[in-house]
């Protein structure tokens, strides 16, 4: 396996020069409306699906943009859109 | 008080046959014993900015448009300007006079914060291509070209001046604490094919002829 | 020595050129171009080595290091495989797993122990009663591995790298490869073809059958590989073995590096737009009885010994084979002058004509539908029956050769490994990929085509295929190649799993680890009936052999058994590296990459004892005493300086500047004045202190700060990350690197400084918490900080990088007379330490929070609308009393401080010391650690269990901190 | 001549439609849970569901050593527990399952590091686990391959030094606990996939598979790296779980050059001879959630870097056979227990990361207590799933796991 991530700004690339950060989960929610288990689903929680993600990445050795990606966990290859499935 | 010296993180292992003092650097122009090339230049003493806004493409740093695409460079009057991606970019003074500090605050002087190296001559992508995986031989891009990304294990900066034959040549910034690992891995790389430590001038004359 | 031949065309030796080497000892020659191997058997070596389990004779059995039966010892290096490593002048051989020699060994007795050795036996035995297991298993562990490594070996030679790109990388260097390189090439692209061998050719190299139109395929490798070398766009590496492919088409290698190269081996990981593997095949083994004995070989083998390297491999051979190639190496083995009896062909038809022609020419008999049960001899083949397929006729011939050979198995593994899916196909009985990975495709022999004209025209169509991944052919030119291949013969059919009746006993279908058929119907029996669990239970195929002889045999072999339909035949995994390849090789160049700062020279000259902090290399200590007693002292009495370059330092401005701060950092920034130090710190979004340092404002969004050390290298991400939704315009500049700092520390530190500024830095003018900007020697820009970090008056001056040495020397010099000394890394611990301040990671952990360690006031809680990270935690667990706390102790009645790392225990664990030492300023023992709440409370008494302490505990209490200076008057004075 | 055999567990039978217990997963975890929950609870209408064969996942491929010197005290007594299983079970399935006692040394590499260790040494002592801090020639003389110069990347300070721990041979677990389990009546179904949990008023009704509809009252998701996703599948329960593929490789086999198993955090890596004479190493995991199971080219150079460094005889040795598992990560390197929490009847048993192999005896036995009483046994009952919006993290680890940014 060796993972190629495509950043949005320097193009595909060895995925070794990216670090992975978390599924997709939507902005930050607001500190006041939460509860313990809101704010253990928001930090903490993960669907670990089997199948299509989206993902954030961090283009840690490169210019340095955080970006979200769609990426079959089954295969690590990157998809276009979230339901492509080949 | 006496003379005060500003130190390059970059040390050679070689006699320098002609030195130039600049704004406290002491600069070595050749080394005795040169050879034919490859060469290896310590340019760390040259002046490099960042340039960081929101509104980057209304910036003209130093009368020079900056390219619109992330990885496009170019170069200008001895100055590199090197779009890094939608808000940055940095900027390379390779060769003429000294260069003013813009006033405005999206600038910041960042000439301390690497390591600034040439690397030069026909072989400079076989020295290239055992440090990094990274395909500077790419069709797809036009010199000069800027890559982010690992060489020798370590993020860099590496702008691709020409592929000309014995034009061919990169300079590579990048942190500078990396300066004597990264100088050592670059001479290590380019034993094999002859590399060897240069003075400034190779690169001032390499970049006029460009 | 035996005579060679030396004026065949397809010869890759030269005879004139003699090489020595050393043999168990003896000095023996070889031949310039020889193979390890092949320069011992000119030397007269049959039996090569001994078998892992039963110490069975091993010979030359095939040419690619497809089983252990060749493997020596090199120079010091084990498990060498002879066939595929050439003689180097000076090499020392050795034989490997033998008690005596591999033709004389001890231990061959075993073979005979088979009955006590089923399949997985291990498991059943040796366990009753329980003590015996032990001695039991030193007997198995000194029994079981087979090449000897020194603890002490060193690895001589050069290992190297490289990481090149290409648009099509062509794995294989035979016709197909080069065909497939040569086509991709000619649309412009760049080519990487990698070989194996230390040349061109592929199959065709050794043979002198025809190729087409009177050209011998031997004459049409020469001429393609002429052709591919005066192609600049193709770029080939020989004797360079493919190891891996993984998605994305990332191809991995090592090559070999010959006497001009500058390398021993190096290691390639390339990238390709498209791949084309043309790998070719390798044999596929005959089973019978004793099918492993010294003196039978595959058929490209006994071809390539004579053809390639100039040896008849004997003198009478009997031929029991499956396919062409067998009839072909028959007739040219014939024609060099060995004797052939019979040549039994599993085939009752389908033979090429002119082969079969050449054979009755030469009044060969071959007898159709006849197969070899056993070879005999003890350690050598002496004698040969053979049986028709049916049973009922048998003939036995006298031979020192066996050339047995059932069929050919393709080498799909640079497939396999990269995804692609395999099939059963019953006309060639090969497993053929079916879903092929994307821009990955395959071409020649391994498909199953056997004509040299079919194999080149799927070379090419490939090629052209690989050159429409790069957008560089037209489907027109794609339809054409592929109408070219199809007027071409198609795959041929190939000889299923045949064996006479034989019970197995001593049939081997995995020779690596000597595993029998009868091991493998055992393995079946047990319910271990698919071929992923007989490996694992009978070991078949686990060998340095990497499956390459049961490899095909094991999955059909099992399917026949079980008799399952087609459908149900499953191959084996294939795992890489798929060549055994040395840990050096792999490691290639190894830099170590580690950051030193500006003064790192002087350091070391000032006598520094570094250690490796994060990225950093550091002063620890400045003498070998690692108390740092005399650092600590003069810190607290006069003065002293240390290299503090590794902090982390950052400019962030533009108009969300201000944003960005209040979102990471838990103060509210929105306060800071100009010309004053903010301390505060970053949580995660569990509360748990990630970071702590100072912020100063520059100017209206404009502000300078710092971060720990091992925080550096993440902040820009971190504050990116966590405001990765906000359309916030920040500009974050890394500046780490480019200042120094200097830590300039202790009562004296004024008076130093002093002498070295024009601008009045006394306490009134300068003070604690302060920050001001100013020249030394009318130069070297500083930016000033007044802290107190080790609670002493202290400056933090940051210098750009370049002037560090130069302002290090001068203050050095100016504090000459103030007795100003270096301090390094474990100084600072003990210091700040006595004043309880925290470093991250060694007083805090993933369990604890803020709060917990105490740093509760730096939470501005009235700053809200910031999503400040860690706050909704920090809130939520605010109340709870039973989470860990920083308490500082001291210990009862004079006693020595506990061991780092100490636990506070009573029935159970309830703390732990996280610094604790002899304080040489307060002269008493006090320590800090982290204790469930409830033990927080000043007065209460401690008890520490230590490492090795046997149950006795020392004591101490929990004390107001800080302990020195409560009022901290020292660093604000 | 030839031993006769017969099929080590069973003849394969037909699903049923109903079963006291089932079991989703065939590895060791559940494996130990069924042969518990016969032996120990009497409870035998039992049916394992794999979709593959047992030991496919994490339970064949793990590099399969065992220790009990972890760093909190909820977690050691379980390892030391699993630990003093071994000769036992080995006795009880009379099948060798090879503990290979030979102890475990964990370099350290600094000052600060060997401070951490002693933590870990106190915790073990305390707990009545044999553990030490050795300076670095003791290291080295215990393994005389060891280099202990300065000149390395990580020069080795001392190690921890474990002389209860070792290696146990993975496969003879699994393959003995079924065959004990399945003597007892345990069924196995291997080649069947559960594909979903019916519940009705918060209670478990049946398991759906591939093969059929199964009434159970009881269920336990014990699936390795692949509980997880089929936790959040079947009940739509989140867990803080990331699944990553961990990698472990051989070398060819050598005579003994290696005693003791040496495993090194700064090098990320770890290495021990097996019986067979191959080196077997591994440690470095790619930082990303999937499920592949793929090897990886940085992978294998990483590893052979770190050899070169503290192993350096090792260069003269080749790399054989590579392959990957998953691990199913916690924030907190703690594994989550827990049942009838969500909802009732159903049990889970993951979060185990590359912890799955060490703890399998002595959590499968307490599973099964758990599962046959209904009551959570004191020792799980810190591995609950509350403690994460508790903010109770176990502090397995010290540091801040790094494969997301938010930990």
């Amino acid at each position: 396996m060796a993972l190629t991530i495509t950043c949005p700004i320097c193009g595909k690339r060895n995925g070794y020069e990216f670090r992975y950060g978390g599924e997709e989960k939507g902005p930050r929610p607001d500190e006041k409306d939460l509860t313990p288990e809101s704010w253990c689903d928001y930090v903490h929680m993960n669907k670990c699906v089997a199948g299509v993600q989206q993902e954030w990445w961090f283009h840690r050795d490169g210019c340095g943009s955080w970006f979200t990606i769609f990426r079959d966990t089954t295969t690590n290859l990157e998809k276009e859109t979230p339901e492509a499935k080949e | 008080m006496k003379d005060i010296k500003r130190y390059s993180p970059v040390e050679f292992k070689v006699t320098p046959l002609k030195i130039e003092t600049r704004d406290h650097w002491d600069v070595v122009m050749e080394y005795h014993n040169e050879g034919d090339g490859p060469w290896l230049v310590d340019l760390s003493h040259r002046t490099r900015l960042d340039l960081q806004t929101g509104n980057l493409d209304a910036k003209k740093p130093f009368g020079i448009t900056i390219p619109a695409t992330p990885g496009q460079s170019v170069l200008e009057n001895g100055l590199l300007i090197n779009r890094m991606n939608g808000i940055q970019s940095s900027i390379y003074h390779l060769a003429g006079d000294a260069i003013e500090m813009p006033g405005e605050t999206e600038y910041t002087e960042i000439t301390e914060a690497s390591v600034f190296l040439a690397i030069m001559g026909e072989s400079v992508f076989a020295i290239c291509e055992k440090l990094s995986a990274l395909d500077f031989m790419d069709k797809n891009r036009e010199t000069p070209f800027l890559y982010q990304g690992p060489f020798s294990h370590v993020p860099c900066q590496i702008v691709t001046l020409s592929r000309e034959a014995e034009k061919s040549g990169v300079v590579l910034t990048c942190s500078r604490g990396y300066a004597k690992v990264m100088v050592d891995a670059i001479l290590h790389a380019g034993e094999e094919f002859g590399l060897k430590p240069a003075g400034e001038k190779r690169v001032t004359d390499w970049i006029s002829s460009l | 020595m035996m005579n060679r031949f030396n004026h065949l065309p397809t010869l890759k030796i030269d005879t004139s050129e003699k090489i020595p080497f050393t043999f168990k000892g003896k000095q023996y020659y070889g031949t310039k171009g020889d193979t390890v191997a092949t320069a011992l058997y000119a030397n007269g070596v049959r039996i090569y080595a001994r078998s892992l389990k039963y110490h069975r004779p091993r010979g030359f059995y095939s040419m690619d290091g497809e089983c252990s039966n060749t493997m020596m010892e090199i120079n010091g290096v084990p498990n060498v495989r002879t066939e595929t490593t050439w003689l180097k002048p000076g090499m020392v051989i050795k034989e490997q797993n033998v008690k005596g020699s591999a033709e004389n060994d001890l231990m061959g007795f075993i073979d005979k122990m088979d009955w006590a050795m089923p399949a997985g036996f291990y498991y059943d035995t040796m366990h009753k009663p329980a003590k015996i297991w032990p001695v039991a298993m030193k007997q198995i562990r000194k029994a079981a591995g087979i090449g000897k490594l020194s603890p002490d070996h060193h690895m001589p030679g050069k290992y190297d790298e490289i990481f090149p790109t290409c648009d099509v990388c062509v794995i294989g260097g035979g016709p197909a490869g080069m065909t497939a390189a040569l086509a991709a090439a000619q649309k412009g692209l760049r080519v990487i073809l990698m070989e194996a061998r230390p040349w061109l050719g592929g199959q065709f190299d050794y043979r002198t059958a025809e190729y087409a139109n009177r050209q011998t395929c031997h004459e049409r490798a020469v001429q393609l590989a002429k052709e591919v070398e005066k192609t600049d766009n193709i770029r080939v590496f020989t004797h360079t073995a493919n190891i891996g492919a993984y998605n994305n088409n990332l191809i991995t290698g090592f090559q070999i590096g010959t006497e001009k190269d500058s390398f021993t081996e190096r290691y390639i990981e390339l990238r390709a737009k498209s791949v084309v593997v043309a790998t070719g095949c390798i044999e596929r083994p005959l089973l019978f009885e004793n099918n492993e004995r010294p003196g039978v070989m595959q058929a490209g083998c006994a071809l390539r010994l004579a053809n390639t390297y100039g040896l008849l491999p004997g003198k009478t051979g009997v031929f029991s084979i499956g396919h062409d190639l067998g009839l072909e190496a028959a007739v040219a083995l014939h024609d060099l002058g060995m004797t052939i009896p019979m040549i039994a062909d599993i085939r009752e038809d389908g033979q090429d004509p002119v082969l079969l022609k050449a054979v009755m020419d030469r009044k060969i008999i071959l007898l159709k539908g006849w197969v070899a049960t056993e070879a005999h001899g003890r350690k050598q083949v002496k004698k040969v029956t053979l049986k028709s397929l049916d049973g009922t006729a048998e003939k036995t011939f006298d031979c020192d050769v066996l050339v047995a050979s059932a069929g050919f198995t393709p080498l799909t593994g640079p497939l396999v490994v990269n995804q692609a899916k395999l099939k059963y196909d019953a006309h060639t009985n090969f497993f053929l990929p079916t879903d092929l990975p994307k821009k990955m495709h395959a071409a020649g022999r391994l498909l199953g085509y056997e004509n040299g004209l079919s194999i080149e025209a799927s070379g090419h169509l490939a090629g052209l295929k690989a050159a429409y991944d790069c957008e560089n052919c037209s489907i027109a030119d794609l339809g054409e190649a592929k109408k070219a291949m199809e007027s071409k013969p198609g795959p041929a059919r190939g000889t299923k799993l045949v064996m006479a009746p034989v019970k197995g006993r001593k049939t081997f279908i995995c020779f690596d680890e000597d595993t029998s058929i009868k091991n493998v119907k055992q393995s079946i029996d047990k319910g271990f009936d698919v071929p992923e669990l007989i490996k694992r239970f009978s070991g078949a195929g686990l060998g340095p052999g990497q499956a390459g002889i049961p490899g095909h045999n094991l999955p059909l072999f099992t399917a026949k058994y079980q008799a399952l339909p087609d459908i149900k035949i499953r191959p084996t995994t294939v795992r890489p590296p798929l060549v055994p390849t040395l840990i050096a090789t792999y490691a290639g160049t190894n830099h170590t990459m580690l950051k030193r700062t500006p003064i790192d020279d002087l350091q070391r000259k000032d006598g520094g004892i570094f250690r490796n902090i994060g990225v950093w290399q550091r002063a620890r200590y400045f003498s070998k005493d690692f108390t740092s007693r005399k650092e600590i002292e003069n810190v607290r009495n006069n003065v002293g300086m240390l290299d503090g370059s590794t902090l982390g330092k950052f400019r962030i401005h533009g108009p969300d500047a201000l944003n960005a701060l209040q979102r990471v950092y838990v103060s509210d920034l929105s306060k800071i004045k100009e010309g004053r130090v903010k301390y505060t710190a970053m949580c995660n979004d569990d509360g748990c202190v990630i970071d702590d340092g100072v912020v100063i404002k520059l100017g209206e969004n404009d502000y300078y700060f710092s971060t720990s050390t091992g925080r550096a290298g993440q902040t820009v991400e971190w504050i990116r990350y966590h405001t990765r939704y906000e359309n916030w315009d920040f500009s974050l500049v890394n500046l780490t690197d480019a200042m120094g700092v200097i830590n300039l520390s202790g009562p004296n530190a004024r008076k130093v400084l002093e002498k070295v500024v024009d601008i009045d830095v006394s306490n009134d003018a300068f003070g604690f918490s302060e920050y001001k900007e100013f020249k030394v020697a009318d130069t070297i820009p500083v930016k000033a900080m007044r802290l107190g970090f080790v609670g002493e008056l202290s400056y933090e001056l940051h210098v750009p990088s370049s002037y560090m040495k130069a302002l290090w020397l001068i203050l050095k010099e100016a504090g000459k007379e103030f007795k100003i000394k270096n301090f390094g890394v474990e100084a600072q611990n003990v210091l700040r330490m006595e004043k309880c301040h925290v470093i991250l990671g060694q007083e805090s952990e993933q369990r604890t929070n803020l709060l917990d360690i105490g740093l509760g006031f730096l939470w501005s809680r009235k700053k809200t609308g910031y999503k400040t990270v860690g706050v909704a935690a920090l809130t939520q667990a605010e109340k709870d009393n039973s989470r860990l706390k920083l308490v500082g102790f001291k210990m009862e009645n004079n006693g020595r401080a506990p061991r780092d790392g100490a636990l506070i225990v009573d029935d159970r664990v309830r703390g732990h010391v996280c610094t604790a030492r002899d304080s040489f300023s307060l002269n008493e023992a006090v320590g800090m650690a982290l204790v469930e709440g409830d033990m927080s409370k000043v007065g209460t008494r401690l008890a520490f269990y230590e490492d090795e302490c046997n149950g006795e505990l020392i004591y101490g209490t929990v004390v107001e901190t800080p302990f020195y200076d409560p009022a901290g008057q020292r660093m604000k004075m | 001549m030839f031993f006769k055999s017969k099929p080590m567990w069973g003849k394969k039978t037909k699903l049923k439609s109903s079963y006291d217990v089932v079991l989703i997963g065939g590895g060791l975890h559940s494996l130990a849970t069924a042969y518990y929950l016969a032996k120990e609870h009497g409870i035998t209408d039992v049916a394992i569901i794999e979709k593959n064969y047992i030991g496919y996942g994490g339970a064949g491929r793990n590099t399969a050593i065992v220790r009990a010197n972890q760093r909190t005290q909820y977690n050691v007594p379980l390892y030391k527990e699993a630990l003093d299983l071994w000769p036992v079970l080995t006795k009880e399935l009379d099948y060798n399952l090879m503990f290979n006692n030979c102890g475990n040394l964990n370099l350290m590499h600094s000052e600060a590091a060997m401070n951490a260790a002693r933590m870990n040494i106190a915790t073990a002592q305390f707990h009545g686990v044999e553990s030490h801090l050795i300076d670095a020639k003791e290291a080295k003389e215990l393994v005389p391959a060891l280099n202990i110069s300065e000149d390395i990347t990580f020069p080795i300070h001392g190690a921890m030094f474990h002389p209860p721990g070792g290696v146990v041979r993975h496969d003879a677990v699994v393959w003995g606990l079924a065959k004990g389990a399945a003597k007892m009546g345990v069924e196995i179904h291997q080649q069947t996939e559960a594909t979903g949990i019916s519940t009705k008023n918060g209670k478990v009704t049946a398991v759906i598979t591939d093969k059929g509809i199964i009434n159970t009252k009881q269920v336990l998701i014990s699936a390795g790296g692949y509980s997880a996703s089929l936790i959040h599948g079947f009940l739509g329960i989140k867990l803080p779980i990331s699944v990553l593929t961990i990698q472990a490789m051989v070398t060819q086999p050598l005579k003994p050059i290696l005693d003791h198993v040496v495993s090194s955090g700064a090098y990320h890596c770890y290495a021990n001879q097996t019986l067979k004479g191959e080196i077997a190493t591994g440690a470095h995991m790619d930082q990303w959630p999937n499920y592949t199971t793929l090897n990886t080219a940085h992978y294998i150079k990483h590893q052979a870097e770190a050899l070169s460094e503290f192993l350096p005889a090792l260069r003269g040795v080749r790399f054989m056979r590579i392959w990957g598992g998953l691990a199913d990560m916690t924030p907190d390197m703690a594994p989550i227990m827990d049942g009838n929490e969500q909802v009732e009847g159903f049990f889970m048993d993951c979060g185990w990361g590359y912890f799955g192999f060490k703890s399998c005896s002595a959590v499968g036995r307490h599973m099964a207590g758990f599962m046959a009483t209904n009551t959570c046994p004191d020792i799980l009952k810190p591995f609950a799933l509350k403690r994460y919006q508790e903010h109770k993290l176990m502090g397995e680890t010290a540091a801040l796991v790094n494969y997301t940014p938010d930990n």
